[in-house]
């Protein structure tokens, strides 16, 4: 079951540890004829480098984690067809975490003894990466979340946390609030999930929309368990002008539905994230009430009209037609606005190596510094969501966000911020953790 | 008619009936008499298949029947009154009465006869069968058992705990049924009553048929009582 | 012919300590830290074990208690300044609290409804932890800080982030578990425990006050399971939600009914079966819980008695 | 009478529904004798015997044990009292050896003597099972005994509790005709150090064992005395015929 | 919004709760009542009637609601058969011993839910209403389907007791609940009548399923919550009593509407539980149950 490639350095302080404790008087004997050193003295260099890819293949993460891991697959062929990662191989070793934040820990740990890979990525889901971190930390695994939310940016994980492929939902705030208190209206009525990522938008809506001069009027928290929203639809004050949506899970057709239902045409704005309708076709019967309504999204799912390059490039990659849906079944649609995170973030891992020159487990102190080392990010095949920011204090990357309408059951660019527009004040600085 | 031999039954470890033999015959009251625990019930459980039985046979008409399960023997024709009556008793007297009428699909002409036996359950034929009177509900359960059209009418106790008129009313249902050539297994700790319909009579103890005599014999020797139920 | 046994008894859990001290010389990384996370779980089977295996109430509702240490020594480490000792101990004593006020109440039940009861104060522990988010984070649950992470005790300091003295504290506290369990089940009381389970009028007529046995055993029951929480809580710097679901019960059920219930070993082996069939199954398949159902029923069916009850019942009558 | 009461019941009832099981009953006993309660199926003397057990909670009347009221005191402290009752259906426990069975009993009642401990445990099983002569099985499993060998067993996990009173509900039931035969030897033995109330069909027992017989019918007590007035009384033999 | 439509919408949305619990809850009372089997996988079965239900109505193309009337009919012929199957292959092999049965129920819900992960996915797919009609009303908008759902309960209710207390069928599912030795004795094949009444439990919930499909969508794992939600009422209602099921189930359906209006709804819930677990405790025939029949 164990590795013999690998060059366990871990093994050896356990063993040094263990005699350091005293604990046996054996131990020496022990160590002195264990494995451990054998595999140890021969370190190799054609041998891949492994990434640990945390999936939420079930649970109520799970079409984002059938969709990650998609796009894993095919940005990892990409870098292998282009020689790997300093002349070695990238292997990808995907684990289930069932959207599950005692497994997910487990994984993270299964990933650094059992696996011994060299990073970890991809988790999405915020309980999940907030039960993982610790262990990724304590293991000294690099651990490097596709997930919006702000645990990263705010400073409570630690060092070896990065976020660099996906903005945190804090920027993805301050960014669009401007634009629908000057477009929409400036009461804004909330409905979020009673849940981690529910509380980001919870607790920065409300200052962002104040900043503008508009008022967040209620604050309607669902629990996430929740596959009932009719009653909750009362709450909202009659004098509302933009309804802020935020939903996830299987349950949120039903929520669109049954806001369509309640509010027929005599609707006020509605502001969604497109968390509400990831992976949901939107010309599902039931959406029709969606058109017109607004959406954001970090990579828009239609083909725009002025589509990059770099987007059909990456979506002919990752098997996504310009609908947004799979090349082989169109009705399995994609969660487009947020899987290209996954992408930048191991297009993202095989340029920090590259500079650090990374070569084994030995090095990652060295891929950690080149990781915090880099400041920005040029649109490109690596990057086709656009440029971005990275902040090597707080492990965050930040960027362009799209705000689209909803217009004959396909969503539209009308505005793409800046990236000024999502940036704040970062208080955070992981650099100052020993490594 | 029915005829068991040699019959074992195990209750968990312990065997309840070891060796039980018994016939009955058509037209005949054959009372079982024994101290509590002696088996008595047990055989008749056995008979309907309510309690497994190992070894030996039971036959009726001499068919095998100790292989059928416990649902098809009442559709042969044996008709039990069990100890406590144990009615459907959320349900009424008329459900009871067709639950009888469906094991066998009788025709109409048993629901009568029956009732005939028995007015008073005519009158209450909507009455939820646990509001009846102790003897009401003997007669239920007793009418009950009659409307399958049975062969063989297997009766515990069926006078415990009620009034002497009540008592006779039983008596009398007893020996119109078995002048209509029914055989008739009878559970009974009342050797009264036991003098006055029994045909034979058999002991029970320690699960085994311990003598099978004419019931005038234990007219002729009340002392008979005493030596095996320990009575007196 | 007694004594013979006892010292066999005791020679196999030695045996059984002292192997799993040994392992850790050998065990690759990965294994070493499973075990590790395996022997805190076989904690909690055993305290499971204590009321279902012994006493005969099967409750659905133990991860209830699990949760009570879990959250009581990480709220405790999180929110204040007392030292990981300390929240361990505060973990141990929620896990008792609780255990003795749900007693009082579902042993008023038996059976099926004992069942349907646990399962239900199950339920509302789990609810009760999401509703207070704001202290509790609810599923997204808190990471120890790391001031929780190490702590001197005795003149000792001991690092949590470190694997092997996680691990020997993990089997110094299975050690602890298993001495406890093994004096009070071999004991008078485990006598008395088991009498309940197979007859209890009897027990009451032979004058034992059974309500009160059985309140000491759930409460024993639960007290352990709270420390194998407080602990696994502590030592891997996680607590959340998921710990209190009724799946967590289930898996209780299941270690224990795999080892064998009412057997001293029974949940350490169901637990270390279950957990490397579960890891190894889900590299294979997504749907890995299959096998959780899978083995339910098969259990329940063909081997109610788990592996060390059936070696009991036809090999080794000594075994405890 | 001269000799001190053990126990003694005032007006015990107890009805279920509209059925007087136990109908305003008056009873004594003494301390050292054998009592057989006997009458019909349905008497109530299993109900009757469960109230001063403690199995069941009477609807009215009172019931005292060496001077005190136990009405409301719960079975087990009844049998810590030393009222020890034996089952009607055997009721051992069929998974454990005989001895922790009987150890089980020795257990409860030296709880009674402070600081005892196993062995002191071992040796009144050994006491107890020497009693009933199933010393040399003590290590088997008590479910696979022979039935009479699981009476005997039962009666053990009595004397074990050292009552002061025994209850024997119905214990030559199912035994053979040599085996009642040791039986009531055995019973003899156990009253010259604990006081028996024994509930039997089986006449020739009670008659050979009994110093007083107390009849009960319709939850009432129809007539008491010794043996040989209880087997001349008319309105017994009546009750048994059924005419009552 | 006022309080009165308020009050409307919530009992429109309560009474729609109310249908599809009764169908499901009355499904696990049927099973208890009956078999005394308390059957943990309950909810799994409700999950299958609407698995199959997209499954039916995907494979027809045609109009919507030929594949939901399809699916009304296959989806709980289909659920009530692996039903049928499961008890002759499990619950019956274990005398249905009243604990064996949970343990085994609760793994026959790991093996359905986990099966259905495998085969169907772990995705939320909807299934297309038969009909789309929205009711206008002065404040608020409400679905005509949901009005549907309400009646075809109501409907389907009557019917089940229509057989339970009228028929042939009913008279011999009560008598063996009742006495189920007595049973045997006048012929009723109760092994027959046990694995009868498991696929009808197990049909009802699916039936309650395929209705709320097109409102809530079909996921694997949706079956815990109908699950606890049938166990509140069922206790509530008594163990084993149709009409106190019923009851129970408007009580909570209307209840749970209201009160998380003015509570959070997991403080409805936490309180809910809580005092039907007290119940169970302290009054264990239920609120309706024995007497109020």
């Amino acid at each position: 079951m164990t590795d013999k490639t690998s060059a366990p350095k871990s093994s050896v302080t356990r063993r040094t540890t263990l005699l350091g404790m005293g604990a046996a008087t054996g131990a020496g004997i022990l160590s002195s004829v264990s494995p451990g050193f054998v595999r140890y003295s021969h370190a190799q260099t054609s041998a891949p480098i492994k990434l640990g890819f945390e999936c939420h293949r079930t649970g109520i993460g799970a079409s984002y984690g059938r969709w990650y891991e998609r796009v894993a697959r095919a940005a990892v062929k990409i870098i292998n067809e282009e020689g790997g990662i300093n002349g070695r191989p990238v292997k990808l070793i995907v684990e289930d975490d069932g959207t599950d934040p005692k497994r997910g820990a487990e994984v993270v740990e299964k990933f650094a003894t059992q696996h011994k890979v060299d990073a970890v990525f991809g988790t999405l889901f915020s309980h999940v990466v907030v039960a993982a971190a610790p262990r990724a930390g304590e293991l000294k695994m690099p651990y490097l979340v596709v997930s919006e939310g702000t645990h990263v940016s705010s400073g409570s994980l630690n060092r070896y946390c990065f976020q660099p492929g996906i903005t945190d939902v804090r920027s993805q705030v301050t960014s669009v609030a401007p634009w629908i208190t000057q477009n929409l209206g400036k009461k804004v009525t909330m409905i979020f999930p009673d849940y981690a990522f529910g509380y980001d938008h919870r607790d920065n809506l409300p200052p962002a929309i104040k900043a503008q001069g508009g008022e967040v009027v209620e604050m309607i928290a669902v629990p996430p368990t929740e596959t009932s929203f009719t009653r909750y639809l009362p709450r909202i004050p009659a004098d509302t002008d933009v309804l802020y949506h935020i939903m996830v899970g299987p349950a949120v057709l039903t929520f669109v539905t049954e806001l369509g239902q309640f509010y027929g045409s005599q609707r006020p704005q509605i502001f969604g994230f497109i968390d509400s309708v990831e992976a949901v076709d939107l010309s599902t019967p039931q959406l029709s009430f969606l058109d017109g309504t607004y959406f954001w999204e970090g990579m828009p799912r239609y083909a725009q009209k002025d589509q990059s390059e770099w987007d059909k490039f990456y979506r002919t990659a990752v098997g996504v037609n310009e609908n947004g849906a799979s090349i082989a079944d169109p009705k399995d649609i994609a969660t487009y606005a947020h899987m290209y995170g996954v992408w930048e973030t191991l297009f993202t891992i095989k340029q920090a190596m590259q500079t650090a020159g990374y070569n084994g487990p030995q090095d990652k102190a060295k891929f950690i510094e080149a990781l915090e080392a880099i400041e920005t990010f040029e649109e490109g095949r690596d990057h086709p969501q656009g440029n971005k920011i990275f902040n090597g204090k707080n492990h965050q990357v930040y960027g362009h966000h799209n705000i689209s309408k909803v217009e004959g059951g396909r969503m539209d660019v009308v505005h793409r911020t800046s990236i000024e527009d999502g940036m704040y004040e970062v208080t955070a600085d992981y650099t100052k953790m020993s490594l | 008619m029915l005829e068991v031999s040699d019959l074992d039954v195990y209750h968990g470890s312990s065997k309840t009936l070891q060796g039980m033999s018994l016939t009955v015959e058509k037209g005949e009251v054959l009372c079982l008499l024994g101290r509590n625990g002696a088996g008595k019930t047990t055989t008749l459980r056995a008979i309907m298949g309510l309690a497994t039985a190992g070894a030996g046979s039971i036959r009726l008409d001499g068919t095998e029947i100790s292989a059928l399960p416990a649902h098809e023997r009442p559709r042969l024709g044996i008709g039990y009154v069990p100890q406590g009556r144990r009615l459907f008793s959320e349900l009424t007297v008329r459900e009871n009465l067709e639950i009888g009428m469906m094991t066998r699909r009788s025709p109409q002409r048993v629901l009568d006869e029956t009732l005939s036996l028995f007015p008073r359950l005519q009158e209450r034929l909507g009455q939820v069968s646990g509001t009846l009177s102790g003897g009401e509900q003997q007669m239920l359960a007793t009418a009950r058992a009659l409307c399958i059209d049975p062969k063989v009418i297997l009766l515990d106790e069926p006078t415990e705990g009620l009034m002497p008129s009540m008592i006779a009313t039983i008596r009398d249902v007893v020996v119109t049924l078995r002048n209509q050539g029914k055989a008739i297994l009878l559970v009974e700790q009342r050797v009264e009553a036991v003098l006055s319909i029994a045909d034979r009579f058999c002991f029970v103890e320690n699960g085994k048929a311990q003598a099978v005599m004419p019931v005038e014999a234990l007219r002729a020797d009340p002392s008979l009582l005493s030596r095996y139920v320990g009575v007196g | 012919m007694r004594s013979e046994n006892t010292i066999r008894v005791i020679a196999l859990h030695v045996g059984v300590l002292a192997a799993l001290f040994l392992v850790q010389f050998v065990l690759p990384d990965y294994h070493h830290l499973a075990l590790t996370r395996v022997m805190l779980l076989a904690i909690y089977a055993m305290g499971y074990n204590m009321l279902f295996g012994y006493t005969g109430l099967l409750s659905l509702g133990h991860a209830m208690f699990f949760a009570a240490g879990l959250y009581g020594a990480g709220m405790t480490a999180y929110y204040t300044d007392l030292g990981v000792p300390l929240a361990f101990v505060i973990g141990i004593i929620c896990g008792a609290a609780l255990s003795l006020v749900i007693g009082v109440i579902a042993l008023r039940t038996t059976g099926v409804a004992f069942m349907i009861v646990t399962m239900m104060f199950g339920q509302v522990a789990y609810l009760t932890i999401t509703y207070f988010t704001d202290y509790t984070r609810g599923e997204e649950g808190l990471t120890m800080p790391t001031s929780a992470r190490s702590f001197d005790l005795l003149g000792l300091h001991v690092d949590l982030t470190n694997a092997v003295q996680r691990y020997n504290l993990a089997l110094g506290l299975l050690a602890l578990t298993l001495l406890v369990i093994f004096v009070v089940v071999r004991g008078p009381i485990g006598r008395v425990l088991i009498a309940i389970r197979e007859n209890e009028t009897r027990t009451l007529m032979l004058g034992f006050d059974t309500f009160r046995m059985k309140l000491g055993a759930l409460v024993l029951s639960g007290t352990i399971s709270a420390m194998a929480g407080a602990a696994y809580g502590l030592m891997f710097a996680y607590v959340g939600a998921t710990f209190a679901t009724i799946q967590y019960s289930i898996e209780a059920l299941l270690f224990t009914l795999l080892g064998g219930a009412g057997t001293i070993l029974g949940p350490l082996l169901g637990s270390i079966l279950m957990f490397y069939i579960i890891d190894i199954t889900s590299e294979y398949t997504q749907a890995y819980l299959l096998v959780t159902g899978v083995a339910l029923v098969v259990l329940v069916l063909f081997f109610p008695k788990g592996i060390l009850g059936t070696i009991r019942e036809r090999w080794l009558s000594w075994l405890p | 009478m001269a000799s001190v009461s053990l126990l003694s019941t005032k007006g015990l009832s107890r009805h279920f529904g509209g059925l007087k099981a136990v109908d305003n009953v008056d009873f004594t006993m003494r301390e050292g004798e054998i009592r057989a309660l006997i009458g019909p199926n349905g008497a109530g003397k299993t109900t009757f015997v469960s109230l001063l057990a403690g199995r069941i909670a009477p609807s009215a009347g009172s019931i005292e044990f060496l001077g005190k009221d136990i009405t409301n005191l719960p079975a087990h402290k009844r049998v810590r009292d030393g009222i020890a009752y034996t089952f009607q259906i055997t009721s051992i426990y069929p998974t454990l050896t005989v001895f922790d069975n009987v150890a089980l009993s020795a257990q409860s009642a030296l709880r009674r003597h402070p600081r005892s401990n196993q062995s002191d445990i071992a040796e009144k099983v050994h006491e107890a099972l020497g009693r009933v002569g199933l010393e040399d099985r003590k290590g088997e499993k008590a479910g696979t005994m022979a039935y009479g060998h699981q009476r005997l067993l039962e009666v053990a996990m009595g004397l074990a509790l050292e009552p002061k009173l025994l209850i024997l509900d119905e214990p030559t039931q199912g035994l053979s005709d040599s085996e009642i035969e040791s039986f009531c030897r055995l019973v003899k033995e156990i009253a010259t150090s604990a006081t028996v109330l024994l509930i039997e069909h089986n006449m020739p027992v009670v008659m050979q064992l009994a110093d007083t017989i107390t009849v009960l019918n319709h939850g009432q007590i129809l007539a008491e005395g010794s043996p040989s007035d209880i087997r001349a009384n008319a309105a017994v033999q009546a009750a048994y015929l059924g005419t009552g | 919004m006022a309080f009165g439509p308020f009050l409307l919408l919530a009992t429109l949305e309560g009474l729609l709760q109310a249908a599809v619990l009764t169908l499901t809850a009355l499904g696990l009372s049927l099973v208890f009542g009956v078999m005394r089997v308390v059957n943990v996988a309950h909810g799994e079965f409700y999950m299958l009637g609407a698995v199959v239900a997209w499954w039916v109505a995907s494979m027809f193309s045609l109009h919507p609601a030929v594949g939901f009337f399809a699916a009304l009919v296959i989806s709980p012929l289909i659920v009530g058969a692996i039903a049928f199957a499961s008890e002759r292959l499990i619950l019956k092999r274990l005398n249905y011993d009243p604990e064996s049965t949970i343990v085994a129920t609760i793994g026959m819900l790991y093996i359905i839910q986990q099966t259905v992960l495998l085969t169907y996915g772990p995705d939320a797919r909807p299934v297309s209403a038969p009909f789309y009609y929205r009711i206008q009303l002065p404040w608020f908008g409400y679905s005509g389907y949901n009005l549907f759902v309400i009646a075809a309960a109501i409907v389907l209710l009557l019917a089940v007791w229509f057989v339970l207390s009228r028929t042939r069928l009913g008279l011999i599912m009560r008598a063996t609940q009742f006495d189920r030795e007595m049973a045997q004795a006048f012929g009723i094949p109760i092994e027959r009548v046990y694995a009868f009444v498991f696929a009808a439990g197990a049909m009802l919930a699916a039936i309650a399923a395929v209705l709320i499909v097109p409102i809530r969508q079909a996921h694997y794992l949706m079956g815990l919550d109908p699950l606890l939600l049938s166990f509140i009422v069922v206790i509530l209602g008594g163990l084993g009593s149709l009409r106190g099921t019923v009851i129970a189930a408007l009580l909570i359906g209307l209840s749970d509407g209201i009160i998380s209006v003015f509570f959070s709804p997991t403080l409805a819930k936490i309180i809910s539980t809580l005092l039907v677990t007290l119940v169970l405790v302290f009054k264990p025939e239920g609120l309706f149950g024995a007497k109020a029949r």
